[in-house]
């Protein structure tokens, strides 16, 4: 057993580091670090500058734009780009339906939109929850007809985070019916300009604006932009779930909130004294902190050695870290005190530069 | 002992909830709150005498408790009402034990509708009702000018005076400036949960003294009871409402062929959140039989409400929202509005950790 | 809505209190103060105490000795006793049997065992739970047999609390096999000392000796010794079971449980103050006291006022209850700190009188 | 950075799980820790090679490292292994980095088995192991005279010697100190988890310096290090083990016709505990991580494993006791025993309460 990083992951580290801090734009990462919603600009803009060094998709195989890196070189380019408040690229083309192209996609799929994914400039959004369905997928609505070249599709998306900017959509339809459930379902990529997609907002909770109802009404979308098998589209949708189920237990995100919070309290006074230092706040704050290094080698054994019963510890990952990034966040608030009552819509507002 | 409500106070509870069911159902509430400033509804509230129902008669009130008022703002917790009137009960706990004539005519003026008080306690760097102020007042003849900072004035775009409290060489002292008057500059914005509250900055603004350094401490010690019985009660009302509908939202959803509330661990927990509404009820009970003791057993209790109230209403609706899935996050769904509620609560005049360390220099 | 004591029950307060200033032994306040269960001896000392005054069953009717209290000054009286660290009198007879023998049985067996109960001369146990039954004590296999003036009463009992030093135990035997479990269940008050009957300890958790297994084995009890009519056992027991139930929720238990706390805390050092005097303790100890004092409202709202669903409420009032008094007593573990490691046996051992 | 035990310590834990199967079992273990002072079992474990198998070639040890600690200790913890082995190794760990040549000679006579080595660090009225200790200590020729009182000295009814910490004029400093000697006089009684402790007085007793002043502030590290350690990964043991129990009780036990196993509530309550076990292993892979770090970084991560053992293990052994109904009370259950250690787990060394504390002085 050995618990140290080696030599070149250090080196590794600090590469990434000089990177980010030579490359990485000012006022993105401000806007990024102020926990809004990053705005689409800052998003594209912020990739092309990772896809200029070769960084925007290192997760994918070398051939396609991947890098090579390790596991856990990947886990320290995270953890240091989340760091630095860079924004995560969108998971929708680069996580979700890239791997899916580039694994069961046609050649001119391929060539058509893995450069575009690759860089940035055309951003996706995916539709497989409908109205009604839950998570469970198979029951799907949504109808495609073949009709010459073309399939005309139908239906209602929902929960469709980003469709409000989304260049494209890869949305599952039903082609057929078949006697089970999941058959007949095919995979389809959508462009979000077509004249019969309607985007309608969902407002959430947070007062913001990243999910939508997307209303599919006589959208054409050409044969050439089935993906795979007509009807096979379930198992390319179980492929890019699996894809999804990643490791990291938001770990990058907790640390980070942890860090802001810690400022925020740093900078609130309490009966004369920064509230860091008071000591039921920072019994609070220590709990956290080593919950969060704990956290930290839950992912590091996940990566690195063959744990008795994989699946479990996965969720024990999800469920631990999801409460830990809530127990920090609650911890933020408490820190805000009477700060955390107004709202600040906009995150260049002077009021909001005040706790950062 | 007795822990009936009496007839009057029946008859109080159910008016209250008979008009908010009326004109503040959620749909409409969904307008109401849309607009600029709190408008129609406030008007109407007046009108029942929400505003002297706890009052004694000598203070232009109805001649009620705070009973009274905790049975008003249970209701407008269970209908998630924002707006004047907590904001306008704080200011008449203020001056209603003042001798000064100007607290006395505006305790009146404000029962009857006819001004609108808020209050400006609360600073840039405040961490809760009981930090001091530091708005500086000095004497010009008989009056006074102010200059400092106040944040979190609650109704700030829609009231016709505030209660600011300001220190002057005499010591802490509470006044009255009115809201458009000059060196009166505001700034209005929402909060999280769709109140409406001000920024204001006084620069030489006129003021008239209502309670002197004298009486400052007692009345921010009514104020404080008041605010805190408030949001405390609010909580409750708030609480039953969401786990009601939560309830019945599990009820409605089925999955894998069954509705949702017959699933063994959603009653676990939904039975949770029932014992922790009834233990906050418990803690209401408490503050109310100490709204007339000394000071420290009153504080220790009021203290105890909002403690529990904070955390208790934060829980309970942040479990309701979790059981309602991903439909709980969207604008449409009352629980959402339930957990912004929640959670301002539990910040609002001072958080849990504000109280509690507060609460631990008052235990024996 | 009132919410005041009244003047009678402020000076009721004070006539317990002058009373139990007077009468209770100190040596048996002391004992019962350090947490162990208090001896027979004390038990029957104590209750003879109470006996004299007529307060050793103040909840049973006056025309059987019972005080007339109402629900509030019971609440005061058991609220003072266990302030004065007096050990509650044993329910066995007093809270469980006797209202079942001055309720259904015959003037023989009221004028036998009321008066010994009243005085706590004769103390009880329970003859309930059997191995294999679990809660449900319909599946009973304790069986009497009618034999000329007598039952022979064959079983084994379980979980019996006392049985080592009881004199009586009033147990369920099934006479008859009926259609429904619950049928031919008789309710038999049997004598200890029949030797017939063995008494196993069973060590518990906290090494200490409460309950224990009892061997029934050819046990002769008298038919007058069966309560009402044979075969009616079951409603007897759910009667018992019923007034069981109080909604007290320990709250008595929990106050005396929190001032023990507190002494510890203010006498143990924490980095050169008292531990009750550091703020992260204290802020536990202040959630505590606000829990404790909002419980004592949630009984004294079940003993006045009609609570929209009781049934709810009082479950609501038991978990708070026992959650309660578990989270005071891991803060005394936690006051107690290294203490809480050694072991001792005798509750007037030296090490022990240190804490009190 | 490579996570998998290596071949070596693959077989030292798979020895070490087969060894107390066997020679403790629980029904074995019964038996032996009615017995009045630890026996048989320990001079075995000294004979496998415990002592010696996570110290360095150099100090008498077998050449690992921490890891072999910490999986020799989650095996104890695993079968509730009461007994001489964590004191007499946080006795190594207090001389393993001394350069007397008293120090050098005890840690190898330790770990050979030939002397049985105890601490006797904790005073009456101390709250865990970073407080100083009050035992004075003068200088007669070229040994010393201690006086004084220390407390949970464990198997102090059965150790050889015991090393004791005491102040001399140039400041705190360990001493060996032979148990039977004179002006040693020791009382035993049991702790709540069935193990042997003592209390211990000296009066003027003759003793031997071991590590001076100047080494003392790190040899107490090196001990809180080596002592924390090993209630964690005990601990770690302890919670699996309790947990697999209570699922195979669950399964076994029916009620309304169902094995308990299948209701949801309980089924999500085991999976909680779960999810807790695992978190205690990953702080206890920091702890590793951290144990040639510097002073600062190695008390965080240790302090962290420790406050995490005490916490979980209550907590996973409280439910599991719960999850057991009425039996689980039972002194015949194990699960009875899990909990109890659980407990001492907490109090052991310093409770959570006490290292947090510790830890915020060291927060950046």
């Amino acid at each position: 057993m050995n618990l140290d990083f080696s030599a070149e992951d250090i080196a590794f580290r600090d590469e990434i580091r000089a990177f980010l801090s030579e490359n990485l734009p000012k006022d993105i990462a401000r806007r990024f670090s102020r926990g809004y919603h990053p705005p689409k600009k800052d998003l594209q803009a912020w990739q092309a500058i990772l896809h200029k060094r070769g960084w925007s998709v290192p997760h994918w195989p070398v051939e396609h734009g991947g890098t090579g890196w390790s596991p856990i070189q990947q886990y320290i380019f995270d953890d240091e780009c989340l760091a630095a408040d860079a924004p995560p690229v969108s998971p929708f083309g680069t996580r979700l339906v890239g791997p899916v192209i580039y694994t069961f996609g046609s050649d001119s799929q391929k060539k058509k939109y893995l450069p575009a994914i690759l860089s940035g400039e055309t951003l996706w959004c995916q539709g497989f929850s409908e109205p009604g369905s839950g998570s469970d997928l198979a029951s799907l609505q949504t109808r495609a007809v073949r009709d010459g070249a073309d399939y005309v599709v139908n239906g209602r998306k929902i929960w469709t985070t980003d469709a409000h900017f989304a260049d494209m959509m890869f949305c599952l339809a039903r082609t057929s019916q078949g006697r089970k459930q999941q058959e007949g379902i095919s995979f389809l990529l959508l462009d979000m300009k077509d004249p019969g997609v309607t985007v309608r907002p969902i407002r959430t909770l947070d007062a913001g604006h990243t999910v939508n109802e997307v209303f599919i009404d006589n959208v054409k979308v050409s044969a050439d932009d089935l993906v795979g098998q007509e009807g096979k589209g379930w198992s390319y949708a179980k492929f890019l779930l699996d894809n999804e189920r990643t490791v990291n237990a938001f770990v990058h995100h907790s640390k980070r909130a942890y860090r802001r919070t810690k400022k925020i309290a740093q900078k609130a006074q309490f009966n004369g004294q920064p509230l860091f230092d008071v000591s039921g706040f920072r019994n609070r704050a220590a709990r956290l902190e080593i919950e969060l290094r704990a956290l930290e080698w839950g992912v590091l054994r996940m990566l690195h050695s063959d744990v008795p019963d994989p699946t479990a510890a996965a969720s024990a990952l999800k469920l631990k870290g999801c409460a830990l990034l809530q127990n920090i966040l609650d911890l933020a608030l408490d820190a805000l005190g009477l700060d955390a009552i107004p709202f600040y819509p906009d995150p260049e507002q002077e009021a909001v530069s005040n706790f950062f | 002992m007795d822990l009936h409500l009496n007839e009057e106070q029946k008859l109080l509870k159910e008016s209250a909830a008979r008009f908010l069911r009326d004109q503040y159902a959620f749909d409409r509430r969904k307008l109401l709150i849309a607009d600029d400033a709190p408008s129609g509804v406030w008007s109407k509230l007046v009108d029942l005498g929400w505003l002297g129902a706890w009052l004694p008669e000598e203070a232009g009130g109805l001649g009620g408790s705070a009973v009274e008022f905790a049975i008003l703002m249970e209701e407008a917790g269970r209908h998630l009402y924002v707006g004047p009137y907590l904001s306008a009960s704080i200011a008449s706990a203020l001056l209603r034990n003042a001798d000064s004539r100007g607290a006395r005519e505006r305790l009146a003026a404000s029962a009857e509708g006819e001004r609108h008080l808020t209050v400006a306690h609360l600073e840039p760097g405040s961490r809760g009702m009981m930090d001091s102020p530091t708005v500086r007042g000095i004497a010009v003849g008989s009056s006074y000018r102010l200059t400092g900072r106040k944040r979190l004035v609650y109704s700030g775009c829609f009231a016709d005076e505030t209660i600011v409290s300001a220190v002057t060489p005499d010591g802490p002292s509470f006044f009255a400036v009115p809201m458009g008057g000059t060196g009166v500059a505001t700034r209005h914005y929402r909060t999280v949960d769709n109140d409406w509250v001000s920024d204001v900055e006084f620069d030489l603004a006129e003021a008239e003294l209502l309670v002197g350094a004298p009486g400052y401490a007692s009345a921010l010690d009514d104020a404080i009871y008041v605010a805190l019985l408030g949001v405390g009660a609010e909580a409750i009302g708030l609480c039953e409402a969401v786990l009601t509908q939560t309830k019945d939202y599990l009820a409605d959803r089925k999955q894998f062929g069954r509705s949702l509330i017959e699933f063994q661990a959603l009653q676990h927990r939904i039975s949770d959140l029932f014992v922790e509404t009834e233990t906050l009820r418990w803690s209401l009970l408490d503050a109310l039989s100490q709204s007339s003791s000394a000071r420290t057993l009153r504080a220790r209790s009021i203290f105890g409400l909002k403690i529990q109230a904070g955390s208790i209403a934060t829980m309970v609706a942040g479990q309701c929202l979790h059981l309602h899935g991903g439909m709980g996050m969207t604008d449409e769904m009352p629980v959402s509005h339930y957990y912004r509620r929640a959670r301002m609560i539990e910040a609002q005049f001072g958080n849990t950790d504000y109280f509690t360390a507060a609460y631990t220099t008052l235990m024996d």
